[in-house]
Formats: structure tokens, C-alpha cells, sequence
């Protein structure tokens, strides 16, 4: 079993990154593009366990270690390779 | 537009107000405040940024000397170094945020400490940090330390400041409430120091740097001034997240365009209370007003109000006011950095701050009432009944040793004595390629370029002498400061402190409070060295748990010539190895008693100050005699740490020695017994007749206690060996003795 | 001889390079500004630590857009002598002027310290005075010097000595211990194929002074003011 | 519209972050995870340009500038909100 999760700034908290990438794509021509926030994936590849107690906890661990709450959200999905 | 909340008592006291305090905001005003004007005065007075409870104890601080340009009041304190150098510096703490979000509120820390630096037209050129962490059983503090330490790393690699020394401790009163301190300098030419004031009604205000967003309302000023509990997790403001790049470009822009005289009237970062801060105080000191349009003021977010305009702690943005005729020149070099600069209002002759939004006035207040009218509170303070209990004499009960290898290898390699290596190695220590000596000795050294000066930096503060004595642990951290120069080789400049406390509306916080005061005030008077500005963090407590006293002192040394730098480790096999000073120590309050027997009794010994001064004075003038080839100051740990550390802390390895103490009473207390006023230096055999003669003229106990050399630390005392320790594994243990604690 | 220290948003290396060169050194500086399209009279072009644009995304991901790094690029190509130091190769390894790519270093954290570098060869610009083996001591100052290139870009490199730099220990070993950073085969510093491209994580620019207790980093700007003084003499 | 950009380590490079949460993963108690690969995940918010089109910009923004193909891969979503 794998699950995606992905961590993001929370809205509100600023991104210097994205903030730069984003008047860097500018500067490249891509004026197209309005915002841009980056935040972290992470592909985390499971023993088998029952669907539901996966989900507790994964979710366990975003808050734990994964995601620092205070600035970040967090949301996961499961899936089967 | 949002129609703001109606203002009343209540919602006052919610700002974290007193009835009296809106009473008094009531009357500065003539009549009821808008919600604006609310947010405006609880800022103001908040504890963080008036100083309420501290600002009459810190009258009694010794703020003048001769090559003192600027003391406390300005963003940062300025000192003569010569040739129209001067070194511009400051401290302050960043405790809270750090507690919540450890590496960004680090970060964030080094960010504006910086900016109080380059807002003078100084460019920052060396940092350190004095931190405090709780007990390692305390879940959190792995954590803290971690976070902590990269966001330091993080922000001033990325800045290209280089940190060049600090402390670390840890202590179980700090597991609720960690201290992130941070200190910085930076030189200036002596005619280009900018100040914070806004002059010349007419004159441009323009904001320049990031823009302004939603976070950090109410945060430092409200976060920093009032005790902790679980509530302020929920109370909690957005933490703020650094922009070290963003402050960078500031840093290049703000520099640039004050190199040409004339273009900046005054200059003042957005800190704490951001606008608010930067508008009522920049008008103050000028004895103007300023009348500012919040439409014009760059917003990262949307839909947001006058009162989160005016109170958002947004980082990397600064206020500037320049002239008619410059204001293009501001702009064109704001732009060349990519940076926002706005003009949003203008100085005016009212006193007054007007703030309009949308075409309608939001606040109109006066300025100066605002800082000089601001609380004052003489808070009430007592010795604490238990103070008493603590001074049992030292040793008591404890059984002494008969030899003290063990002992030394404990403290070597304990969480508090072992090598900072694992740390300071995250740090860019050598940017700008000035640093001479790096962190791991007495004091750091750079250079200034393009003369032949140097300056010696070093941050101290032994917080158990302060719990067990407030006086006297103040006093000792000034000497310890002043000492640690001296071994560097430097003449103290000047002092920037860093005073961290629990509750001052407890009387026993308040009278640590004034005791240190006055130690600090006493012992800086004494060695020459003039507070030139500093930091109060109180309401260091969680659920009623204060920490110890922590008054960090960061003192600035001066060396006329960087050749004469002196560092504290053995350098030549046969170098004779002396003591200077008075070679009995106490176990009271010793590092030995807290590590090894789990106790933190006794007093402290104390420190003439007289005495301490002549022992500094003999070591810069035997290093001038060229008498000296290392001076190491011997503190936590004792006699026995300190040769220890002379042996191993060299960058090249070990230099082994053999020292023969002579001493009564107990041997515990001979070796690890610490004392101030002492100072082991080495030097080659030749030297010994003049450097004697030196000391006695001097009126400095001086002993010949040994000869350094051999791949071995042996000390014998009595007629016996009392330590006998092979170095080149014990250093190895010593260096990594943190990254093993801290792995857990 | 007329250096050229390019100047991007977050350089912060760029005055130690400066002083180097003309303080230390006696020789011609300039700072090159990233906007510019063109420089002229420069004869080695240095791109200097720290990190341009708060090396956000990737360091030197977007410093190597800079309007000036066009004429770099093309510097380089009429042979002109371009070095960059820790960010400067980072910059140069992301505009493919040098192969593969500097990642984050395997203990995760930014590394400032003393390292030994062991020189691999002495036919570059930038080592013409340092003997092929001569162990060096140099800081590094970075959190992402982790060299990487894929196993057949390594070959190749290896092939055509590209591989100027190596961190080993005091003797001259290439151990794990002695590298800083995990990159692959101990690689410290490439040169791209024809020789006047090199980047190097270590800072030579940080102790080309007695008085900062090491001047062995002078060496390399030495070298490359012999080099250049050699390449004129010929063309005469 | 918007796009999600995700940009993973290759397959073969070293991943030492996904390494280390994993190892804290593990001290934590999680022992069914065994392998954790973190990568970037962009939010990119874009003016309105015909999907197609929006599609061939993304996949040179992302060769240009948002990965380093000697290092790394990525692949992208476009969403309307
Ligand atoms: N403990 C102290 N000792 C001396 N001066 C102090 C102390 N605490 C604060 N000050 C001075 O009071 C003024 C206001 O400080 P502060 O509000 O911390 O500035 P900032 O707005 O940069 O935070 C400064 O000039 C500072 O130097
Ligand atoms: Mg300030």
C-alpha cells in the first residue's frame, strides 16, 4: 500500500519561495501565471494494513512529524500500486 | 467597508489592557478610541514595546563613556572604534515565537535584529546567539533544539552574515519557555549613522521591502507580554514565516541608497507593532507627525482592515522618510533591487498620527503620548522567602574524591560542557572572510578590513549564578564577558544586554529583576563598558513555572591590532603553563555540584570587580610584551575543565600537559571549584622571570603550574596524580558528545 | 589581469571574491551586475558564493536566467576563464555549463568547516601552480554541495579528467569520512571538457590570507593569474 | 485554472530527507512504513489560456526552470477550480 501526502503553507502564511519562482516565471516570459506555492510531497510506501487504521495513521504521523501544524496543512491520499 | 467594532472597556481589557491603561488612552485622546486607535494603544503599551515594568530600573544602567556615540533608545547602540569606524550593535530576544515555531521563529529573530542594524546605515557583518533549552527528558526539546539552531542557520547563511559564537544551555526551567537570543553587528562610517526619526514636516514617507500580510497581528508585543498557557496556542496569531532573500535585497537597497548623504531623513524597521511602531516612534523622536494613507501601502493579502494594516508584524519591510528632491533616488534604487517602495504619506507638524483609509480617517493620535506618555509601572518586589534556602553551604554532605578523571570526563562530555561544534558547524561562521577566530575559543575574532583593527565578540551568561544570587550572577556574567575579551586580547567597547525573566507582576521575578540591574550596572561601571542598548523579555513562564533569571550579556571587544588576537588552547610542547589569579575556587553553584551530585545550592563566588580589572589588564599587557601564547578563562568546570579545555579545543588536536597544583582542603573543590578573576595562560619558558614581574607589579596572583606538552592531561595534587587522562580519545568524545545527546 | 565577480540577488560571497583579487592579489576587480547583457575586459569571470535568489527552488535554479549569465555562457565559449565557487557552481552546473547537479548534502544540514581537498590534476587554469596530489585545506560553507551525475556522465568524466577536486582526509585519501557532503566519488570540483569552466564547492576565497590563519586557497587564485600571464605571453 | 506540479527524485538518485523521515518514522513507532520519498508539489495558478495550450507552457516551465531533469522528474495536473 502507498499514500501521497501532501504538505502545504497555509493560506495567509507568506511563501518566499513560491513568491520568488513565481516573479522568476515572469521574468521568463510566463506572464500567465498569477501565483505560484510550493509545498512538499512524499510518497510513503506501507506495510499492509486494513484501509482504516492506515488513515489513522497516517494521519498520526502528518501531525506528528510530517506537517508542522502551526504553518502547514496536510492531506493524504491511499492507493494501491 | 467593514464597519469596525464599537470600543469599549471590555474590549480593552481583551487587548490585554488595564481599566487604568484605557483610562489613560482615553484621555490622551480626549475621547473614545476607534477599534484602530485600540489596536494602536495596546500595542504601544504593551510590555514589549514600552517597557513598562523595566524602563525606571533601566535608568540605572551606565549608558555614557567616551567613545560611546549612541546608547539605548536608538534601533541599535553605536560605539567609536577609530579611523571614523564605528560598530553598531544589538540583542534581542525572540523567545516566544521560538517556542511555538522554533525554526521560524529563530529565523525571524536574525532577521530583525538585522534590520535594527542595517537600519542605522550599518552593514551587519558577524551575529551570535545565546540560547536556552529545557531538559532533554522534556519531549519538546529535541525539537526546539533542531529547529531552532537550522532556523538561525537558515536565515543568516542565506543573508551572508556570519555567526560567529554563542551559547547554548540547558535547564529544566526552561522546558516551558525556551530563550532564543540574538545579537549583531555591524560598522559604519561615523557620518553616514542613520536614526529613526522623522523630520521635516512635508517630507516623503515611503514603506519599502515585502508587503504587508495578515501574519503576526498582535504577535511579538502581545505574544512577548504576558505569561504563557495552553490557551496562546489557540490565541495564537499566523507565525511568520522569514524571507531571508527578500531581506537580503533590503539590506543591499537600504545600504545603497544612505551611502549618499542627504537622501535619508531617518530610517526604522517594522518590527514589533510593525507600522504602528515605526510611524509613532520615527515621529517622536523628531517631535513631528506624520499623516499616512493605508490605500497606498503594498497588501499581500485581500480585504484587509485598517487595524490588520497597522498592527501586522509582516517581516523584511521598513519605513523611510527622505525628501522631495530624493524621494526618486529611493525609488530608483528600490527598484533596481526588485523591491516595493511606496510613498505612503508625509511628515507633518501636528505631532500627531493621522491614519486614513479609503478617504476616512481610522486613527488620529498623538505621538508622543503615545512613547513618553506611555505606563510607567514601579512594580512591587521582595527577596523570595526559599531565596535563603538555597545559599546552604556548598559541599555539605557530598563525600569528596580522591581523584578526578572520572569526574573530568563527565563534565567533558555532559550536555552543558561538551564541545558546540555539532552546532556552530550549521553556521556560516566565515562569510565576508573576517573571521580570525573562530567560534571554540574565549571570544571570536574578525578583522576590519582595510585597517589593522579587529573586534572580539562574545555572549555570556551563567543563569544558575543568577537564580542562586541575581547580584551577584549578574555581576559575574559582566566579568565573565569583560574576561573573556581580555583572553581574546580586546578592551571591552561596549555591553548589549539581553534581560529574560518570568512574571514581573510577581515581586520575587521583580526583585531578580532590579538585583541584576544593579550587578550589571555595577560591574560594567567597574570594567569600563557602557550598555549601549539591549532587550527586556519578561513573562517567561508557563503555567506558573518561571525560569531562572537570564540576564545575557554580549560584550564588544576592540583590538588595535589583529596580530595581537590570543586564543585559548596550548600551542607549543614545553610552553609553561600559569595561572592567573586567585587559585581557590567554591563549589557553590559549580557545574560539578549540579552534574555530578544533582544539586544547584550554594553561593556562587563572588567577584571583585577591582581585582578583575587588573587581572584583564595584566593579560593584554603581557600579550603586548609578547608574554603570552594562549590565555583561556577558567569558568563552569573549574581549574581541572579549564586546563582540559586549553588541551583539546585547538583546531590542530590535542596538546597534552603536566600541572602540579598546590592546595588544601578538598580536591573535588581544588579541580572543579569555580571562581571568577582567573585566567590560565601559557608561554615559553624564557618569559616566566618577566611575566612574574609583570603580575607582581600588578598585584595578580600568579603561579607556575605546569609545563604543556605530551599526548596526556596529568594533574597531581598533594603528592598524588588526581587526573590522568589520555586527550586524543577524550577529545573525540568531547567533540561529539552534543550530536550523541541530542540524537537521543 | 581584470577579474569579474558576478553579482546576482543574494550573492553574498562577491566582496570576499573582490577582495581577493584586488587587495590581496593586486589586481583588477569589477563587479558584474546580473541584469547586464555584456562585460568587456574582464579576463576571468567569477561567480561567487552565497545564495541568489535565497537559492529558492534549487540553488542557482534561478540565478542561471540572469540576463548576464548569456554572456558567460558565451565567454565561455571563446575560451574565457570562468570559476565558480559553492553557489557559483551550483549556478553553473543548473546553466549545463558544467555536468550534473549539487543536491542537498546527505546529513540534510548546512556544513561550515575546514575539509582536505586532494588536487587531481595540474593542467587547468586553476591549478597550473598546484602540484597534481598536493593535499589542500579549504572551508566549505553550503547545504547543497551533494555532487550527483548519472553513472555514464561519471565515466565520462573520469575518462576525460574532468574531476579536479576530491575531498579526502589529511593523507590524501578519498574516504567517507573525510567528505562532507556524501557526493558521489568524493567530487569537490569539476572543469567542463576543454578546462576554462571550473566549479567548486570549497571557498579558496575564504582563506587567501595569513591573517585568517590559512592562505592555501591563494593558490588557486595563483594559479589562475599565472595561467593567464602564460596564455598572453603566448599570444604575443 | 490551475495546475499542480509535482517534481520527484529520480528513480536511482539518493533521496537522504526521505531516508531521515522514514528513520524518524520508524523511532516514532511506525513501523509499517519502509520507504518514504519526498518530493515538490506546486500550486500554479494560471489566466485563462486554452488547455492545450496551457499544457505545452507547463511542460516548459517545468523543463526550464521548475525541475532539474538531470535529477529529477516531474509530471503535472491542470484543474479548473
Ligand atoms: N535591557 C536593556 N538595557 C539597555 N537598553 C535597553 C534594554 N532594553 C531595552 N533597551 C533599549 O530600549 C530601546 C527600545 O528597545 P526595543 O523596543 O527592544 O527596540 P526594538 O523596537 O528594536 O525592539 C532600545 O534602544 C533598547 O536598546
Ligand atoms: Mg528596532
Amino acid at each position: 500500500m502507498k499514500a501521497r501526502v501532501y504538505v502545504t503553507l497555509k493560506r495567509g502564511v507568506l511563501d518566499p519561495q513560491g513568491k520568488t519562482v513565481c516573479a522568476s516565471l515572469h521574468q521568463l516570459g510566463y506572464r500567465e501565471v498569477t501565483d505560484v506555492r510550493i509545498g512538499k510531497c512524499m510518497e510513503i510506501t506501507l506495510g499492509g494494513l486494513p484501509r482504516r487504521e492506515a488513515e489513522q495513521r497516517l494521519k498520526s504521523m502528518c501531525e506528528k512529524l510530517l506537517a508542522n501544524t502551526v504553518i502547514e496543512d496536510y492531506r493524504f491520499e491511499i492507493y494501491e500500486e | 467597508m467593514t464597519s469596525e467594532p464599537q470600543v469599549t472597556r471590555e474590549l480593552a481589557l481583551a487587548h490585554g489592557m488595564t481599566a487604568e491603561e484605557y483610562d489613560r488612552a482615553v484621555a490622551a485622546l480626549g475621547r473614545t478610541p476607534s477599534y484602530t486607535e485600540l489596536g494602536i494603544f495596546s500595542v504601544m503599551w504593551s510590555e514589549h514595546c514600552s517597557y513598562k515594568s523595566s524602563r525606571i530600573h533601566l535608568k540605572r544602567l551606565p549608558t555614557e563613556g567616551p567613545r560611546l556615540i549612541q546608547g539605548p533608545g536608538e534601533n541599535a547602540g553605536v560605539v567609536e572604534i577609530g579611523d571614523g569606524i564605528v560598530a553598531v550593535f544589538k540583542m534581542e530576544s525572540h523567545n516566544h515565537p521560538s517556542y511555538v515555531e522554533p525554526y521560524q521563529g529563530a529565523a525571524t529573530g536574525v532577521g530583525g535584529i538585522l534590520r535594527d542594524i542595517f537600519t542605522m546605515g550599518a552593514r551587519p557583518i558577524a551575529s551570535l546567539n545565546s540560547l536556552r533549552f529545557g531538559s532533554l527528558d522534556h519531549p519538546r526539546t529535541r525539537y526546539l533544539v533542531g529547529g531552532v539552531v537550522s532556523g538561525i542557520a537558515g536565515y543568516g547563511n542565506s543573508i551572508g552574515v556570519p555567526t560567529v559564537g554563542g551559547e547554548i544551555y540547558f535547564h529544566p526551567s526552561y522546558n516551558g519557555n525556551i530563550l532564543v537570543n540574538v545579537f549583531s553587528l555591524g560598522i559604519a562610517r561615523r557620518d553616514k549613522i542613520h536614526r529613526g526619526t522623522a523630520g521635516g514636516p512635508g517630507n516623503p514617507v515611503i514603506y519599502v521591502g515585502s508587503k504587508t500580510g495578515r501574519d503576526g497581528i498582535h504577535g511579538a508585543s502581545l505574544l512577548a507580554s504576558s505569561e504563557f498557557d495552553a490557551a496562546s496556542e489557540t490565541k495564537r496569531p499566523t507565525v511568520q514565516v522569514g524571507d531571508p532573500f527578500t531581506e537580503k535585497l533590503l539590506l543591499e537597497a537600504c545600504l545603497e541608497v544612505m551611502k549618499s548623504p542627504g537622501v535619508v531623513v531617518g530610517i526604522q524597521d517594522m518590527g514589533a507593532a510593525g507600522l504602528t511602531c515605526s510611524t509613532v516612534e520615527m515621529a517622536a523622536r523628531a517631535g513631528t507627525g506624520m499623516e499616512i494613507d493605508l490605500d497606498r501601502v503594498p497588501l499581500r493579502e485581500e480585504g484587509m482592515t485598517p487595524y490588520e494594516i497597522m498592527l501586522s508584524e509582516s517581516q523584511e519591510r521598513m519605513l523611510l522618510v527622505a525628501t522631495p528632491q530624493t524621494e526618486r533616488r529611493v525609488r530608483e534604487v528600490f527598484e533596481k533591487w526588485d523591491l516595493d517602495a511606496s510613498i505612503i504619506g508625509r511628515v507633518t507638524d501636528t505631532g500627531r498620527v493621522r491614519v486614513t483609509s479609503r478617504g476616512q480617517v481610522v486613527a488620529d493620535t498623538p505621538a508622543r503620548a503615545l512613547v513618553d506618555d506611555a505606563p510607567r509601572y514601579k512594580r512591587p518586589s521582595a527577596r523570595p522567602p526559599w531565596q535563603d534556602g538555597l545559599a546552604e553551604p556548598a559541599p555539605g554532605s557530598i563525600k569528596d574524591i580522591s581523584n578526578g578523571t572520572k569526574a573530568l570526563v563527565a563534565l567533558s562530555t555532559s550536555l552543558n560542557l561538551c564541545s558546540r561544534e555539532e552546532v556552530y558547524t550549521e553556521y556560516d561562521h566565515m562569510v565576508r572572510s573576517n573571521t580570525v577566530v573562530r567560534p571554540g575559543s574565549d571570544a571570536a575574532i574578525i578583522r576590519l578590513k582595510g585597517t589593522r583593527y579587529a573586534l572580539a565578540l562574545t555572549v555570556d551568561c551563567n543563569a544558575r549564578h543568577c537564580y542562586l544570587d541575581p547580584m551577584e550572577g549578574a555581576r559575574l556574567a559582566v566579568a565573565e564577558a569583560a574576561r573573556n575579551l581580555a583572553c581574546a586580547g580586546a578592551v571591552p567597547l561596549g555591553t548589549t544586554d539581553c534581560l529574560n525573566f518570568g512574571n514581573p507582576e510577581k515581586p520575587e521575578v521583580m526583585w531578580q529583576f532590579e538585583q541584576s540591574i544593579d550587578g550589571i550596572a555595577a560591574a560594567c561601571r567597574a570594567l569600563d563598558t557602557p550598555i549601549v542598548g539591549g532587550n527586556v523579555s519578561f513573562y517567561n513562564e508557563t503555567e506558573g513555572k518561571g525560569i531562572h533569571p537570564t540576564p545575557t550579556i554580549a560584550m564588544v571587544g576592540f583590538l588595535v591590532d589583529v596580530k595581537g588576537a590570543i586564543t585559548q588552547w596550548f600551542k607549543r610542547e614545553g610552553d609553561l603553563v600559569f595561572l592567573l589569579g586567585d587559585a581557590h575556587g567554591s563549589l557553590g553553584g559549580s557545574e560539578y555540584l549540579a552534574l555530578l551530585h544533582q544539586r544547584e545550592s550554594g553561593r556562587p563566588q563572588g567577584v571583585d570587580l577591582e581585582r578583575e580589572r587588573a587581572l584583564h589588564d595584566l593579560v593584554r599587557g603581557a600579550r603586548d610584551t609578547g608574554l603570552v601564547a594562549s590565555a583561556h578563562d577558567c569558568s563552569e568546570g573549574g581549574l581541572a575543565f579549564a586546563l582540559l579545555e586549553c588541551c583539546i579545543t585547538g583546531p590542530q588536536g590535542a596538546v597534552g600537559a603536566e600541572i602540579k597544583l598546590e592546595g588544601k582542603g578538598r580536591l573535588d573543590e581544588l579541580l572543579f571549584g569555580e571562581a571568577p578573576t582567573r585566567v590560565i595562560v601559557s608561554a615559553p619558558a624564557e618569559c616566566r622571570a618577566r611575566l612574574e614581574q609583570m603580575a607582581h607589579t600588578a598585584s595578580v596572583p600568579v603561579s607556575l603550574i605546569g609545563r604543556a606538552g605530551g599526548p596526556r592531561l596529568s594533574i597531581t595534587a598533594g603528592g598524588g596524580t588526581v587526573v590522568d587522562l589520555e586527550l586524543a580519545p577524550a577529545r573525540t568524545a568531547w567533540r561529539a558528545a552534543l550530536a550523541g545527546h541530542l540524537k537521543g | 589581469m581584470k577579474f569579474g565577480i558576478v553579482v546576482f540577488p543574494g550573492s553574498n560571497c562577491d566582496h570576499d571574491v573582490y577582495h581577493v583579487a584586488k587587495h590581496v592579489l593586486g589586481h583588477e576587480a569589477a563587479f558584474l551586475w546580473h541584469k547586464d547583457t555584456s562585460f568587456a575586459g574582464i579576463d576571468c569571470v567569477v561567480l561567487p558564493g552565497g545564495f541568489a535568489h535565497g537559492d529558492y527552488l534549487r540553488a542557482g535554479a534561478i540565478a542561471r536566467f540572469s540576463p548576464i549569465m548569456k554572456a558567460v555562457e558565451a565567454f565561455a565559449a571563446r575560451g574565457g576563464l570562468v570559476f565558480g565557487i559553492c553557489n557559483g557552481f551550483q549556478v553553473l552546473s543548473e546553466a549545463g555549463l558544467l555536468p550534473g547537479a549539487l543536491m542537498c548534502n546527505a546529513g540534510l544540514k548546512y556544513v561550515c568547516r575546514d575539509v582536505f581537498l586532494r588536487v587531481e590534476r595540474q593542467d587547468t587554469p586553476f591549478t597550473a601552480r598546484i602540484k597534481q596530489g598536493t593535499v589542500l585545506k579549504l572551508p566549505v560553507g553550503h547545504g547543497e554541495g551533494c555532487y550527483y551525475a548519472p553513472e555514464e556522465i561519471l565515466k565520462e568524466l573520469e575518462e576525460k579528467r574532468q574531476v579536479v577536486f576530491r575531498y579526502c582526509d589529511a593523507g590524501g585519501q578519498v574516504t567517507a569520512d573525510s567528505n562532507p557532503n556524501g557526493s558521489l566519488r568524493g567530487i569537490a570540483g569539476v572543469c567542463n571538457a576543454r578546462g576554462n569552466v571550473l566549479g567548486l564547492m570549497p571557498h579558496p576565497d575564504r582563506c587567501a590570507e595569513e591573517v585568517l590563519g590559512n592562505a592555501q586557497g591563494r593558490r588557486l587564485f595563483d594559479s589562475i593569474v599565472y595561467a593567464w600571464e602564460l596564455a598572453r605571453r603566448q599570444r604575443i
